[in-house]
């Protein structure tokens, strides 16, 4: 790889670009072996560096990514779509130019990069950026920062601790990234050894459990996701992957692309609802792909890579194994059971209140700041673009499973008296309005709500990264001062704390979905969007903001309001717990004033890319 | 019914039958005396499929050696010549019908194989069959089996000494660590 | 006219087998179950060399396997045999019940 | 600068709108700052530095002058405003044809649609599909904007103008929390001062309710609704140390989400319906617009009315969600008088009336019953009051119902008449209860007044004013208006005999309005001092706190003046809103319009309506001066807590609590318990156990089957046995 660098045809700069942003952490990390032991304020600024170096790097991306987008886009419409942008096609165009007689030279500057890693199993390193992964991981990046302010006060095992955050930072970035099905799952369970030490290790009374429990269950879920795969990966894809011409595509072929592999579950899909007659042929001009433009009302949806012959590819897939109702049925259940577990979906959420309750504040704001995230990113990258015909035969039931557990989570939170486990029954409520979201699979001229919806779960994804994180840290600082979390003993905060009162009445209300907030603009399209769905899945959800409402107010007045000699002489915040606060707070209000100009303006050309793809073949 | 025919009967009815024999006599003795007779039957068959030499071997090792060795064992090991070791109501019915359905499995499998035309042409001699062994193929190009032939003797006097190694009678040494007796 | 073909050798063996397995099963003696050991090589052995008659292509490796089958049996029983007696010098019975030290 | 409201004078609005975020910001920013440099206090350097200079009154002083100035500003706007489109738009067309409401063209200037009047919020992209049947489903962008009318007018400037009174009256009422310590009185318990936070709660509130009112959609009207809300919660939560002020905010709070279930259904249909939040988009597309093929369906239409209706319920504190109002009043009285008696419980009336072709005559029907039922259950609770702001709050429900009663049953201009005649003399009211509260020494009791007009003069004259206006007393303010609501109420009994019920209930509740205003008055004001320390230590207010008093006395007294003056129908304002004319097809499916015909029935009749309302007024008045003002003796042998069904306000509380909040409470430790419980041991009686035991299952199965791994030989070969003939029997099934 090394040597591509010096190659001026081989150079990319989206391969350094990419991997820098993934492996930064790691390379903190390594370097914050060769520290001293007792240098332990080196250490924690170190790794600050590290993680401010990785917003930095994301930050740029994010710049970087508008110019991408801004490269295509069409001054008449306002819009900044445009189908040559979407990840997908960056990922087929790279596919097509590496697969030519006479490699082209890599395009630089696409926010894509792929790379053979095993050509033997075609295993590829391939890494994009979309709108979608992008926001997720500036989350990532912020909360990460974040929680390495959170945790100053750590002082057992310093040195192993920051560094297991460090590498669970790039695990997640590196899974937001990965395009590649192995590489994925590869950084998929990277994240899971930190988080086990990390629980395990510095967490409270019953870590050993709490952490045995997370990776049990998170396990379970990578199995099924595992199974999934391989299920892929047995695919035959030779007409769907680009070949040289002349190749006669005699031998089976078999992939680990995810995009490849998106392209065949939407071609099984036109198959089983039988209108095999509208898989079309890539093509191609001028050594580029053609895109799919938005207003291309053509019948036929291009999935077969160019040069593919068309009757025998419909033959053969339609002989295939995998384009049968039954596999569909299951690989979309194992995808989703996979990903379900990481949300959590209720009945699957066991693993959470525990793993919070026990886990250090900052670990606390990670886990529901970020990895929850991956389950809905799983879903969304994954889940549905696979198994597209048995997403949409049945996501009525996945958005049953969603809005169950928007009222469970809320009931169960409302029976709580642990601060930490009632915030952390908040998410699997708050986490179910995503599930929603994405499921609400409208059909036809309908699909424009579908949008709204998948836009909705994205922003409840960042919204709750943001509100949920945060307070967790609310919890963590009250925790320091009082040491005990139990409800019916706190009281009165607000007379000794006012800034801290001030800024968690903000991130209180913006997870109760105030309007002017963050958690309202997820939250609110998620309705709408289901609404237009299923009355019957609308209502569950709108019901619950008020029970929402209710237990977090409840909670508040136990916490903040009337008076208490116990918490009476508490210090307001310091310095450096107002600047992870106070951050968290008019990020709260920020994205709640402006969500179009600061996150949809940049996001929504993927999500409607995505959408767009996944509705062409519904039909 | 050719006298062929007959024959097979015969041998194959008197096999079955001892065999049944070994496994329904609880003593240990009288198993291994309807033993005898199941591998004479069977040397029988081995004659009777044309294989002189293979029947020879199966008289001279089985019946001459083994048989020895299982009747000596038997006795060295039990109190008396007739001592019995009954088997459970349980055992039985596990047992027995384990190998039943495995019987009934295998008759299936046997009688849907497709039956080979009877060659005439009769089975090797002991000549060809010893060249063989010796590494001289048949016919030029066909395998031959010296290596697993000095395999298996050597294996043999692995086991030969092996088995006068095992069996040699030594004192047990005086326990110093009674608790290592009872692990 | 009756003409007994390779599927009665296959019987017969299948029924020398499902003994040597009842033995394995049921007996509870030692020796008897080195016995059941026999009885199942034996129906082996008969395979063998039924093939060798009657699959021309096995005439003589049916042979060559039966033979090296004899010999291990042989081998077998012996070692078998020297083990009991030691076990029989240790335990004091052939009973393969009181065999449990492999028992984790 | 001015080219740029010249040319669009609604960006006026949104001016005025914006304005006060920049005390608000202020506020919040020094507040911020002195609260976190507290600590270095006594500490040398910058932050110490910093906290002296923030922690001084004259800094809270200058933000809450500066938050004045700016009210006084918007007032400013808010007046040129409204007679800027007086005078361009609607004076010259008082004489002619009543004005087709929400025609456009008439006021195209103020809400430019097209370019400029709106802003993208949310820009979603289109998707394409390939058979796009539903061209008119093209989901392009949620936006922001504004929709100026005659009414948003009045209300903006009526807000703005009851807003710098209460924000001039609070400098006075809440002095005591510029101290750096000051004493809580109901708990005697120490805290700091926060005269800061509670004039920044006042602008965010104010500005949320200027874009409540000048919304152009249901979204915004919706985001403005829950953040005038959480104003709310945090003004009635002000003095949180006191628990009952804790569950009222939180009562407030909830029964405002409640109502907003109904309204984000409401949206949600607007959305998934019509693909627009646009309230006169929406507008077009009813049947009685001229809509040739509504997208509605009746039944989704109607849904919709009442979704909106419901959140109207929760925010103006109709039946059944009427139970927050009165605990409200645990905040403080200048924040009792603007959120919750002028505008913020009037809003619900305003987007009911802003809304008002959205309503199906089944919704409208709904919106009168419910109306009618809220004004009789405040009229009647209010009778028994004992705490002055209590009475007042009960008021404020049965004037609220009487607005509502109005508009359901066809009384458009009639109700946001009284809307805006209430705000003015409900607002006087409450400052001077709240001039009360601040002589007595924060005592709120009735029982302990008495006598106080020698003590406090201006207070007790200009709230007899404010009696007399609610009361209906000729000529002044409430006369009119509620002439006009009693007019409405009798015309539609008329028309419809069957629901001749909302004609009487207002006439009887006009009397028992007399009784409970008079009530409150005497016993504070008239008679002889009950408590003879209370009395002692009584004082007038400052002039801050008087003046305000006086000018919303005139108000109360001019707001509905027209000419002739005796003439209830004359009044200025009411025939401006009036003008605009609503077709009746609207309520009835009749083309004959009994409605029409019933109104110039009863015009021939209307100085006897008049007569008898004034009758039932007056009869209430001597009922209340006999008792209280006779028999004052009396009084005292009933000097108990209110009790009974009146006492209980109708025992909704009660019930509340025993079917909704104790069930919910109860369900969610029960699921609590379902979920997880911290000693699952033996037999799991969880789910969190259920999934523990599956676990568990796997490892008993392990040690289960390390059982069989005994050593003996035999089970050995019965499972190699089994397993063969498992094998060989899968392989006979197989290939059968």
């Amino acid at each position: 790889m090394l040597d591509s660098l010096l190659d001026s045809t081989e150079r990319e700069t989206d391969l350094v670009w990419l991997s820098v942003l993934t492996f930064l952490p790691i390379l903190c990390a390594a370097g914050l072996m060769v520290i001293p032991g007792r240098f332990k304020e080196w250490m924690r600024w170190w790794s600050l560096l590290g993680a401010c170096a990785t917003l930095t790097v994301a930050a740029c991306t994010l710049i970087d990514y508008h110019r991408l987008l801004d490269s295509h886009s069409d001054r008449t419409t306002r819009s900044l779509y445009h189908p040559a942008n979407r990840l997908d096609h960056r990922a087929d165009q790279a596919a097509y130019d590496a697969a030519q007689a006479v490699p082209k030279p890599f395009s630089s500057f696409n926010m894509f990069t792929r790379r053979a890693w095993n050509e033997r199993f075609d295993i590829n390193y391939s890494l994009g950026v979309d709108g979608v992964s992008l926001a997720l991981i500036l989350l990532t990046a912020l909360v990460t920062l974040c929680a390495l302010v959170a945790s100053w006060k750590i002082d057992q095992q310093l040195r192993g601790y920051l560094a297991m955050i460090l590498i669970l930072e790039s695990g997640v970035i590196g899974a937001f990234l990965a395009v590649d099905l192995f590489l994925f799952y590869v950084f998929y369970e990277l994240m899971l050894f930190p988080m086990y030490f990390l629980i395990g290790i510095w967490g409270g009374g019953r870590r050993k459990y709490a952490a045995v429990k997370f990776v049990i269950y998170t396990l379970f879920g990578s199995v099924c996701l595992l199974a999934a795969i391989i299920t892929l990966y047995s695919v035959d894809v030779r007409d769907f992957v680009p070949k040289p011409a002349g190749d006669l595509r005699t031998e089976e072929v078999h992939t680990f692309d995810s995009v490849t592999l998106s392209r065949v579950g939407r071609a099984v899909m036109l198959v089983l609802s039988g209108q095999e007659e509208r898989i079309g042929v890539q093509t191609v001009a001028h050594g580029q792909l053609v895109p799919t433009m938005p207003d291309d009302t053509n019948a036929t949806v291009p999935l077969l890579a160019p040069g593919a012959d068309r009757e025998a590819a419909i033959a053969r897939l339609k002989a295939a194994t995998i384009c049968t109702p039954t596999f569909q049925y299951i690989l979309f259940a194992l995808l989703f059971v996979g990903f379900a577990v990481k949300v959590p979906i209720f009945p699957l959420h066991s693993w959470l209140p525990d793993a919070h309750v026990e886990a250090p504040t900052p670990v606390s704001m990670i886990l529901a700041g970020v990895l929850l995230k991956l389950g809905g990113y799983g879903l969304f990258r994954f889940a549905f673009p696979l198994a597209p015909w048995a997403a949409s035969e049945l996501c009525w039931y996945v958005g049953l499973i969603g809005a169950i557990s928007i009222v469970y989570g809320a009931i169960v939170a409302m029976g709580q008296t642990d601060f930490k486990k009632l915030l952390a029954y908040s998410s699997v409520s708050h986490m179910g309005y995503v599930v929603l979201g994405l499921a609400t699979w409208s059909a036809g001229a309908r699909a424009e709500y579908w949008e709204m919806g998948v836009d909705g779960a994205i922003f409840q994804m960042l919204a709750h990264g943001i509100t949920a994180s945060a307070l967790f840290f609310v919890v963590g600082m009250v925790y320091e001062r009082a040491h005990h979390r139990d409800l019916n003993r706190l009281g009165g905060l607000m007379e000794p704390m006012p800034a801290f009162g001030g800024a968690s009445a903000i991130l209180f209300f913006a997870s109760l979905g105030l309007p002017g907030l963050c958690g309202f603009v997820g939250e609110f399209l998620v309705i709408l969007s289901a609404w237009n769905f299923s009355y019957a899945l609308a209502i569950p959800a709108i019901l619950t903001t008020v029970l929402t409402a209710a237990y977090l107010l409840w909670t508040w007045q136990r916490v903040y309001f009337g008076t208490n000699p116990d918490t009476a002489q508490f210090a307001e915040m310091t310095p450096r717990e107002s600047s992870v606060l106070l951050t968290f707070a008019a990020l709260a209000v920020a994205l709640g004033v402006l969500p179009g100009f600061l996150i949809f303006q940049w996001m929504e050309p993927s999500i409607q890319g995505w959408v767009d793809a996944l509705v062409r073949v519904r039909g | 019914m050719t006298f062929h025919d007959a024959l097979f009967l015969i041998l194959a009815t008197a096999s079955a039958v001892s065999a049944l024999g070994v496994v329904v006599s609880s003593s240990i003795i009288r198993s291994a005396i309807w033993l005898l007779f199941m591998l004479m039957g069977v040397s029988g068959l081995y004659f009777f499929l044309g294989a002189e030499f293979l029947g020879a071997a199966q008289l001279i090792v089985y019946v001459g050696g083994t048989m020895v060795l299982v009747v000596f064992g038997g006795m060295l090991t039990t109190r008396g010549p007739f001592d019995h070791v009954p088997v459970g109501l349980v055992g039985w019915v596990l047992g027995g019908g384990l190998s039943l359905a495995l019987f009934a499995l295998l008759v299936q499998a046997s009688l849907s194989f497709v039956s080979h035309p009877r060659t005439d042409t009769a089975l090797p001699g002991t000549g060809p069959l010893g060249l063989t062994l010796l590494g001289v193929p048949e016919t030029p190009g066909q395998t031959a089996y010296l290596l697993p032939f000095e395999i298996v003797s050597i294996h043999l006097l692995v086991v030969l000494i092996a088995a006068a190694y095992l069996a040699r009678a030594k004192r047990r040494p005086t326990s110093t660590h009674p608790e290592a007796d009872h692990g | 006219m009756v003409e007994f073909g390779f599927p009665a050798f296959l019987v017969l063996s299948a029924f020398l087998f499902a003994c040597g397995l009842t033995c394995l099963a049921t007996k509870r003696n030692a020796i008897g179950i080195l016995m059941g050991v026999e009885l199942i090589l034996n129906a082996a052995n008969l395979n063998f060399v039924a093939a060798a008659r009657f699959v021309p292509t096995f005439r003589l490796e049916g042979q060559v396997f039966a033979v090296l089958v004899i010999v291990l049996a042989a081998a077998e029983a012996a070692v078998a045999l020297a083990i009991f007696l030691n076990f029989y010098n240790n335990h004091a019975t052939v009973n393969v019940e009181n065999a449990t030290d492999l028992k984790g | 600068m001015l080219e740029f409201f010249a040319e669009h004078p609604g960006r006026l609005y949104v001016a005025a709108t914006l304005l006060p975020l920049v005390p608000a910001v202020l506020i919040l920013l020094i507040g911020t700052v002195r609260n976190l440099t507290r600590p270095y206090a006594d500490v040398p350097g910058i932050a110490g530095w910093l906290y002296a200079r923030l922690n001084h009154p004259r800094v809270e002083l200058a933000g809450a002058w500066l938050s004045i100035g700016v009210m006084g500003l918007v007032s400013f706007i808010a007046v040129y405003g409204f007679t800027t489109l007086l005078y361009e738009h609607y004076l010259p067309r008082l004489s002619g044809e009543p004005i087709a409401p929400w025609n456009l063209d008439d006021t195209r200037l103020w809400n430019v649609n097209a370019d400029g009047g709106q802003i993208d919020w949310i820009r979603f992209g289109s998707t394409p599909v390939p058979d796009a049947e539903l061209d008119i489903i093209k989901a392009h962008s949620i936006h922001l904007g504004y929709w100026i009318e005659i009414d948003t007018t009045v209300m903006f400037a009526m807000v703005a103008v009851v807003g710098t009174m209460i924000y001039v009256f609070s400098l006075g009422y809440m002095r005591n929390e510029l101290k750096s310590t000051t004493i809580d009185e109901t708990l005697q318990h120490a805290r700091r001062g926060r005269f800061g936070r509670f004039y920044l709660y006042l602008n965010l509130f104010v500005i949320a309710m200027f874009n409540l009112i000048i919304a152009d959609n249901l979204l915004q009207v919706f985001i403005s609704w829950e953040l005038v809300g959480v104003c709310s919660y945090f003004l009635i939560s002000y003095y949180y140390e006191r628990r009952e002020a804790g569950w009222a905010a939180n009562k407030a709070f909830i029964a405002n989400r409640i109502g907003d279930v109904g309204f984000l259904i409401a949206i949600a249909i607007s959305w998934s319906t019509c693909n627009t939040f646009m309230i006169g988009a929406l507008g077009a597309e009813m049947p009685w617009h001229g809509a040739l093929e509504p997208l509605f369906s009746p039944t989704m239409r109607t849904l919709l009315g009442l979704g909106l209706f419901l959140g109207c319920v929760g925010k103006s504190a109709q039946f059944p969600l009427q139970v927050w109002l009165p605990d409200a009043m645990a905040g403080p009285t200048p924040v009792s008088a603007l959120i919750h008696a002028a505008t913020m419980v009037a809003a619900g009336v305003y987007l009911v009336a802003r809304c008002y072709p959205l309503f199906t005559p089944d919704a409208l029907l709904v919106i009168a019953y419910t109306g009618c039922i809220t004004l009789l259950i405040g009229g009647t609770v209010a009778c028994v009051q004992t705490d002055i702001k209590k009475v007042l709050a009960y008021s404020t429900v049965s004037q609220l119902g009487y607005m509502m009663l109005a508009l359901g049953v066809g009384g458009w201009a009639a109700g946001v008449f009284h809307l805006l005649t209430h705000a003015f003399f409900k607002a006087l009211l409450f400052l001077g209860a709240g001039s009360v509260i601040h002589g007595l020494h924060h005592e709120q009791d009735l029982r302990k007044m008495g006598g106080l007009r020698r003590k406090m003069p201006v207070t007790a004259w200009t709230m007899f004013i404010g009696v007399l206006a609610i009361s209906g007393f000729p000529l002044l303010s409430g006369w009119y208006s509620k002439e006009a609501i009693l007019t409405a109420a009798a015309t539609f009994g008329v028309a419809a005999p069957s629901h001749v019920v909302l004609a009487v209930v207002p006439f009887l509740v006009a009397g028992l309005t007399a009784f409970y205003m008079f009530r409150l008055w005497f016993l504070t004001f008239a008679g002889e001092p009950r408590d003879r320390h209370v009395y002692d230590h009584a004082h007038e207010s400052p002039l801050v706190m008087t003046i305000p008093l006086i000018i919303l006395a005139m108000f109360s007294i001019a707001v509905g003046w027209g000419w002739p003056a005796w003439e209830p129908e004359a009044s200025f304002l009411y025939e401006l809103l009036n003008h605009q004319h609503w077709p009746s097809s609207h309520f009835w499916d009749d083309p004959q319009d009994p409605l029409l015909n019933a109104a110039t029935l009863l015009h021939e009749y209307h100085l006897l309506l008049e007569l008898i309302a004034g009758a039932i007024g007056l009869f209430g008045f001597a009922v209340a001066y006999w008792r209280y003002v006779l028999r004052t003796p009396r009084f005292h042998a009933t000097n108990t807590e209110p009790r009974g069904f009146l006492g209980q306000a109708w025992y909704f509380d009660a019930v509340y609590d025993a079917c909704l909040r104790k069930p919910t409470q109860n369900l969610a430790v029960f699921t609590a318990a379902f979920d997880k419980q911290s000693s699952d041991h033996g037999a799991p009686r969880s789910l969190d156990g259920l999934l523990n035991g599956i676990g568990q299952l796997a490892a008993n199965t392990g040690r289960g089957l390390r059982g069989i791994q005994n050593g003996q030989v035999r089970g050995y070969v019965t499972i190699l046995g089994l397993t063969v003939v498992g094998l060989l029997g899968m392989l006979a099934v197989l290939t059968r």
